[in-house]
C-alpha cells in the first residue's frame, strides 16, 4: 500500500511513472528461448505498419442481424474509414461461432459477403483474446511482406442462443475437464481470484465496484456503446449475486458485435492518406509493438491465483518491441470482462504495483482526465463483450484517441495507447502498443 | 457437458485422483501429463493424492449452467492437497458462509452431474470441511 | 480429351509438363490489387523457411487419448525429430473442438500441457483447411522474424462423439443458412460436383473408385495410415451408397489424429542440423511457395460448381512464390476428401487438363511410380481426415518423401513437393511447394 | 439445425425467394447481400425469384443428417432460376431415378425440417419436376 501514489497528482503524460521500477516484479523470469528469439522490429524487418481505418457496429443485442452482416457491416466502415478500394488478405477473430451460430468456416464466408473474391481469409481463436490474436496475425503478415493490406475483423453473435447455450459455448474457454466438469462457470473462476485478490492484498468490494461505475461512466460518452447509462457503487454492490463476490454489474454482458480495422505499411500508407483528405489532416497510428503468451488453461494450475502471468508476459514483450515503459502509455483499453481483471491486469501491465490495482480507478487514476485513463470507451463492462470482436474494438478505441475523434472522451495529447485482450482466465493474452506519428 | 468418452478416460483422475511426478524434478502434476512445464522431462511415476487440503479460495456460484442449477447456489473452491498441488471442485455439506480460505477439507467421491440427455452420471471428488 | 497423355510415358520429372501451357485456363482472373500486393519471398524478405521437424500419429479411432494427448504426441515427435528443446511460438490448425470436445481456446490447453509455458499460441481455423492455415501462419512468423522457432499442429479428435454429431460438426463447414438447412451432406456437396463433372466431361463411375483404390494402395505401405488394406474398383462401385455417385468407398473416415512440424530460418536450421547427426545427412527441405485464397462458401454460388477457384488461385500464388510450373512437381499430397476431389483438385493445380482430371489415377499418372505420384501417404482416404491436422500432415509426408525417408512409397528422385489443403467444398484453400534443399 | 433466430431473419429468402439485384451491375444475388463481388457497389434493389427453373447438378442423399433422417433416401439438386442465380433445395414429388440434370422444376413452399429440441417447424422451398 506505501507504494501507492494518487496518478491524479501527476501533471503531465511524459512523466515516467514513479511505480516502474518495482512494477515488473523479480519473479516473472522469461523463457530462455523466447528471449533469444525475440528481437525487435527494427533489427529484423524495415516495415512499419499502420493502422489505415476502423469501424465496428455499436454493441447490443442485434436480433434482426446475422453473424455475417454483423460482419460485413464493421469491415465495410473500417474499409471506409482507411479509403481502400480493395484488401490483400483477411483475418477473423471469433471465438465459437461453431456454437453460436452452429457455422465454422467462416474466413471462407465471411471474405465471400464482404465481396472479396478469392481474397486469402483466416479465422483466428484463442476465446475472448480471438480478436487481439488475429489483430497480431495481421501485423504479423505486414511485417512478412505477403500482402500489404490487410483487414482484421472480430465478430461474435451470442444472443442466437440462450442465455444456458451462452454460458456453456463461454465455459469452453476454461478447462472443460478439469473446470467446467465441475459447475464453474467464467463469473465464478474470476470470483475465486477476488476473493484471492481481497484476502492477500485487502482490495475492497467497493474498489472492485468502482471499476464498473468507471467505465459504465465512460461509455456513456461513447455512441458505440451497449449499456450507456450511468451507475454507482451501491447499485454495483447490490445488483443481483451471480457468484461471489461477484454480481451482475461486475460482469461484462452477452453482446452482439463486430469490428475492423484495416492495416497496411506506413509506405502504403502515406500514398492513400495524400488520396484522402479526411485521412490526410489526422496522424497515422502506428503499431510499434506486439505481445502475446499464454498461461496454464485451469485456474488452479497456477502458483499465484492473482497473478496474470500471460499478461505480464505479453505486455513485456510488446514494451520492448515498442521501447516503452509502463508509465509511457497514455490510455489503455484492457480486459475488463468481470471487474477484478481490470484490478488484476494493470497490476500485471505494470500500471500498478502487485496488489494494489484495486486502488487505481478507486483513486481517479485510470479515469478520464486521471493519470491513465482505462477503458475510455466503456471498456467490455459498458461497451460490450462480443468475445471474439473485442481485441479488435479495443484497437478502434485506441485509434480513435489518438486521432483526436474520440469526442466526450477524449483523452488529451494522447500519442500513446495499450490494448491488452486475454482469454479465459488468463491462458492466453495479447498486448499492443499504438502510436500516434 | 464433457463427452462421455472423455470423461470414462479420466476417470483415474476424477474418481481416484490419480496424478503424475516428474521423476526428474520431482514436481506433481494433477491430471497426470506427458511433459514436465518445469524441466521438460516426460517420464513420470503414477500416485493418487491425498484425501485432505485446505481451501486457497472459494466463491458461490449463484447463477449455475443448466445441468447444476438444481444445486444452486452451491460453493466452489480450489483445494490444495500438497504444496503447490490444487484442483477444483464444490465445496458441500457445510454452511455457505461459513467457507473461509485456509479451512482444511477432506475430498469425498460424489455425484458430480448428471448428463440429461445421455443419461450419463459423473462422479467426482467434492470437498467437505472438516 | 485429346490434350491427355499418358504421364508414364515420360521418363524424367525434369521434363517439363506439356500441359501447362493449358492448364492454368485463361478464365481465372486474379484480382488487381491481390497481384499489386503479392510480392515473392525474394522481394521482401531475405529469411528463407525451412521444415526441421516432422511428427504425427496413426490416424485411427483413439479411444484411449483425449484432444491434449493426441496433440502432445504429435509436437513431441516433431519436436524430437527437430532435435530443438524449445519452441518460440505455436500455432494449431483444428476445426471445430468446440462442436467434437466442448473445448475451444486450445491454443491456450495445447501451450500449457506441451510444457511450454507462456509460449505465444494461436489456434487457426479454416474447416478442414485448418492445418494448411497454420501452417502458412508459422511460415509468416520466421518470414516476419517475430520467432524464429515454430511449432506447426493440427488435431481433431472426432469420435468422441456420434456419427450423427460428426456430420452436423462437419456441416458447419457449409452455408448453414443455405445449405445444410436443406439437408445437404458433405457427400452430398461433393456429389453434385460429380454428377456435373461426369455430365459434362464424361468422367466415370470406374474414374473416381481408381482414385480411393490408388490412395488405398499408397496407404497400405505407410504405417501412419488409418486403413492399410487394399480395395479393389469393383469394392468401391459396390460399396454403402451414401450420396448418389458417391459410395462410403469415395469418402475419406471419420478420424482422431494430430500432425506438427517445426519450422525456423534457415541459418537456424544450419546450426540445429549440425548439432544433430540425424538431420546432417539429409537435405533440409525449404518451403519456397505459399499461397492461400477462398471461394463462396455455397457450392451453388459458383458460376462453375466443377471448378474449385481457391485452389487455382493458391496453387497461382505459391508457384509464382516458388517459381515453379506444375510440370516441376515430384509429388504432392492433395485434398481428397471424396474422390472427385482429387479429381477436381488435379485440374485445378494445372496437373491436368480442365476436365480431365479423371483419367490422372486411371492411367497410373498418380499412382506410386508414375509421372506424379499423388498422395503417396495415402491421402486422406486412406491415412485418415482428422479434419484440422490434415493439412500439417500433408507437410509431414512430403518432407519424409524429400528426406528420402518414406520407405516402401518412397518416390525417386523428389525433391519438390506440394501441398493443397482445402475447407468445405472449396471455400478456402492453401497451397505450399517444399523443396529439398 | 440454424438458431430459431436466424431462421426467423432468413424468412424472406426461404419462404418467398427474396433477393437482390446490384443497382450498379444489375447482378442478382440470392439471399440478398450488402456488398457486390463483381463490382463492389453497396446498393441493391429487392426483388423475388421466380419459382420455376432447372436442375444444375443432383444427388440422392442415402446417409443423411437425424433430422432428416425419417425423409431418406432423398434427392438435392441445385437449381437454376435465371441465367447465374442458383439455389440449393431437395427435389421431390417424384422418382429419384428420373431425375436428371437440365430437366425443368417448379419451386414449391414446403416443411423443410423440424427442430425436434426446440419444436421449431422450418419452412422454405423444394423442387418438383415440372
Ligand atoms: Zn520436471
Ligand atoms: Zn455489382
Amino acid at each position: 500500500m506505501d507504494y501507492w501514489i494518487v496518478g491524479l497528482l501527476m501533471d503531465s503524460h511524459l512523466t515516467i511513472n514513479p511505480f516502474i521500477h518495482q512494477s515488473i516484479h523479480p519473479s516473472i523470469h522469461y523463457p530462455k528461448q523466447m528471449m533469444l528469439n525475440f528481437k525487435t522490429t527494427e533489427d529484423t524487418v524495415n516495415r512499419e505498419v499502420v493502422i489505415l481505418g476502423v469501424g465496428m457496429t455499436r454493441g447490443g443485442e442485434h436480433w434482426g442481424k446475422s453473424l455475417r452482416q454483423l460482419f460485413v457491416e464493421a469491415a465495410l466502415a473500417a474499409i471506409d474509414d482507411a479509403g481502400v478500394d480493395r484488401i490483400g488478405s483477411m483475418y477473423i477473430g471469433c471465438m465459437s461461432s461453431g456454437l453460436f451460430n452452429g457455422q465454422e468456416h467462416i474466413a471462407s464466408l465471411m471474405a465471400d459477403y464482404l465481396g472479396q473474391k478469392h481474397v486469402p481469409a483466416t479465422r483466428v481463436e484463442s476465446a475472448c483474446a480471438s480478436g487481439g490474436a488475429a489483430l497480431r496475425m495481421g501485423f504479423m503478415e505486414v511485417l512478412s511482406g505477403l500482402n500489404e493490406v490487410v483487414l482484421v475483423g472480430g465478430v461474435e453473435k451470442m444472443t442466437d442462443v440462450s442465455t444456458d447455450g451462452a454460458t456453456y459455448a463461454l465455459s469452453t474457454a476454461a478447462d472443460q475437464t478439469y473446470e467446467s466438469f465441475y459447475g464453474v462457470t467464467f463469473p465464478g473462476l474470476y470470483a475465486m481470484i477476488a476473493r484471492a485478490h481481497m484476502h492477500r492484498y485487502g482490495t475492497t468490494r467497493k474498489q472492485l465496484a468502482e471499476v464498473a461505475v468507471k467505465n459504465h461512466l465512460h461509455g456513456s460518452m461513447n455512441p458505440f456503446a451497449q449499456y450507456r447509462q450511468k451507475i454507482t457503487v451501491d447499485e454495483v454492490i447490490h445488483s443481483t449475486a451471480v457468484a461471489d463476490p461477484l454480481n451482475i454489474l461486475d460482469c461484462s454482458p452477452i453482446t452482439d458485435g463486430a469490428s475492423a480495422v484495416i492495416l497496411c505499411s506506413r509506405e502504403i500508407a502515406k500514398k492513400f492518406a495524400n488520396g484522402n483528405p479526411s485521412l490526410r489532416e489526422k496522424p497515422l497510428v502506428k503499431i510499434t509493438g506486439s505481445g502475446q503468451a499464454t498461461d496454464t488453461i485451469a485456474l488452479h494450475s497456477r502458483q499465484d491465483i492473482t497473478e496474470l502471468r500471460a499478461v505480464a508476459e505479453a505486455a513485456q514483450q510488446a514494451y520492448k518491441m515498442a521501447g516503452k515503459k509502463p508509465g509511457d502509455i497514455h490510455l489503455a483499453e484492457v480486459h475488463d470482462c468481470f471487474t477484478i481483471a481490470e484490478i488484476c491486469v494493470l497490476e500485471a501491465l505494470g500500471v500498478a504495483e502487485k496488489g494494489q490495482g484495486g486502488k487505481a480507478a478507486e483513486s481517479g487514476y485510470t479515469a478520464l482526465g486521471g493519470r491513465m485513463p482505462v477503458n475510455t470507451s466503456g471498456g467490455l463492462k459498458a461497451k460490450g463483450h462480443p468475445v471474439g470482436a473485442t481485441g479488435v474494438a479495443q484497437a478502434v478505441e485506441i485509434v480513435h484517441q489518438l486521432r483526436g475523434e474520440a469526442g466526450d472522451r477524449q483523452v488529451k495529447n494522447a500519442r500513446v495507447g495499450l490494448t491488452q485482450n486475454m482469454g479465459g482466465t488468463g491462458g492466453s493474452c495479447v498486448v499492443h502498443i499504438m502510436e500516434a506519428l | 457437458m464433457i463427452t462421455p468418452a472423455e470423461y470414462v478416460r479420466e476417470i483415474p483422475a476424477h474418481h481416484r485422483l490419480e496424478a503424475g511426478r516428474c521423476k526428474k524434478c520431482r514436481k506433481i502434476y494433477y491430471p497426470a501429463r506427458q511433459v514436465c512445464p518445469e524441466c521438460q522431462a516426460r517420464e513420470f511415476e503414477p500416485l493418487s493424492l491425498p484425501r485432505e487440503g485446505k481451501i486457497v479460495t472459494f466463491t458461490v456460484i449463484r447463477v449455475a449452467p443448466s445441468q447444476f442449477s438444481d444445486q444452486a447456489p452451491y460453493a466452489m473452491g480450489i483445494v490444495e492437497v500438497q504444496p503447490g498441488v490444487r484442483l477444483l471442485t464444490q465445496v458441500v455439506d457445510c454452511d455457505l458462509d461459513k467457507i473461509e480460505i485456509g479451512m482444511p477439507v477432506s475430498l469425498e467421491f460424489r455425484k458430480i452431474q448428471e448428463d440429461g440427455e445421455k443419461g450419463v452420471l459423473a462422479y467426482g471428488v467434492k470437498a467437505v470441511p472438516r
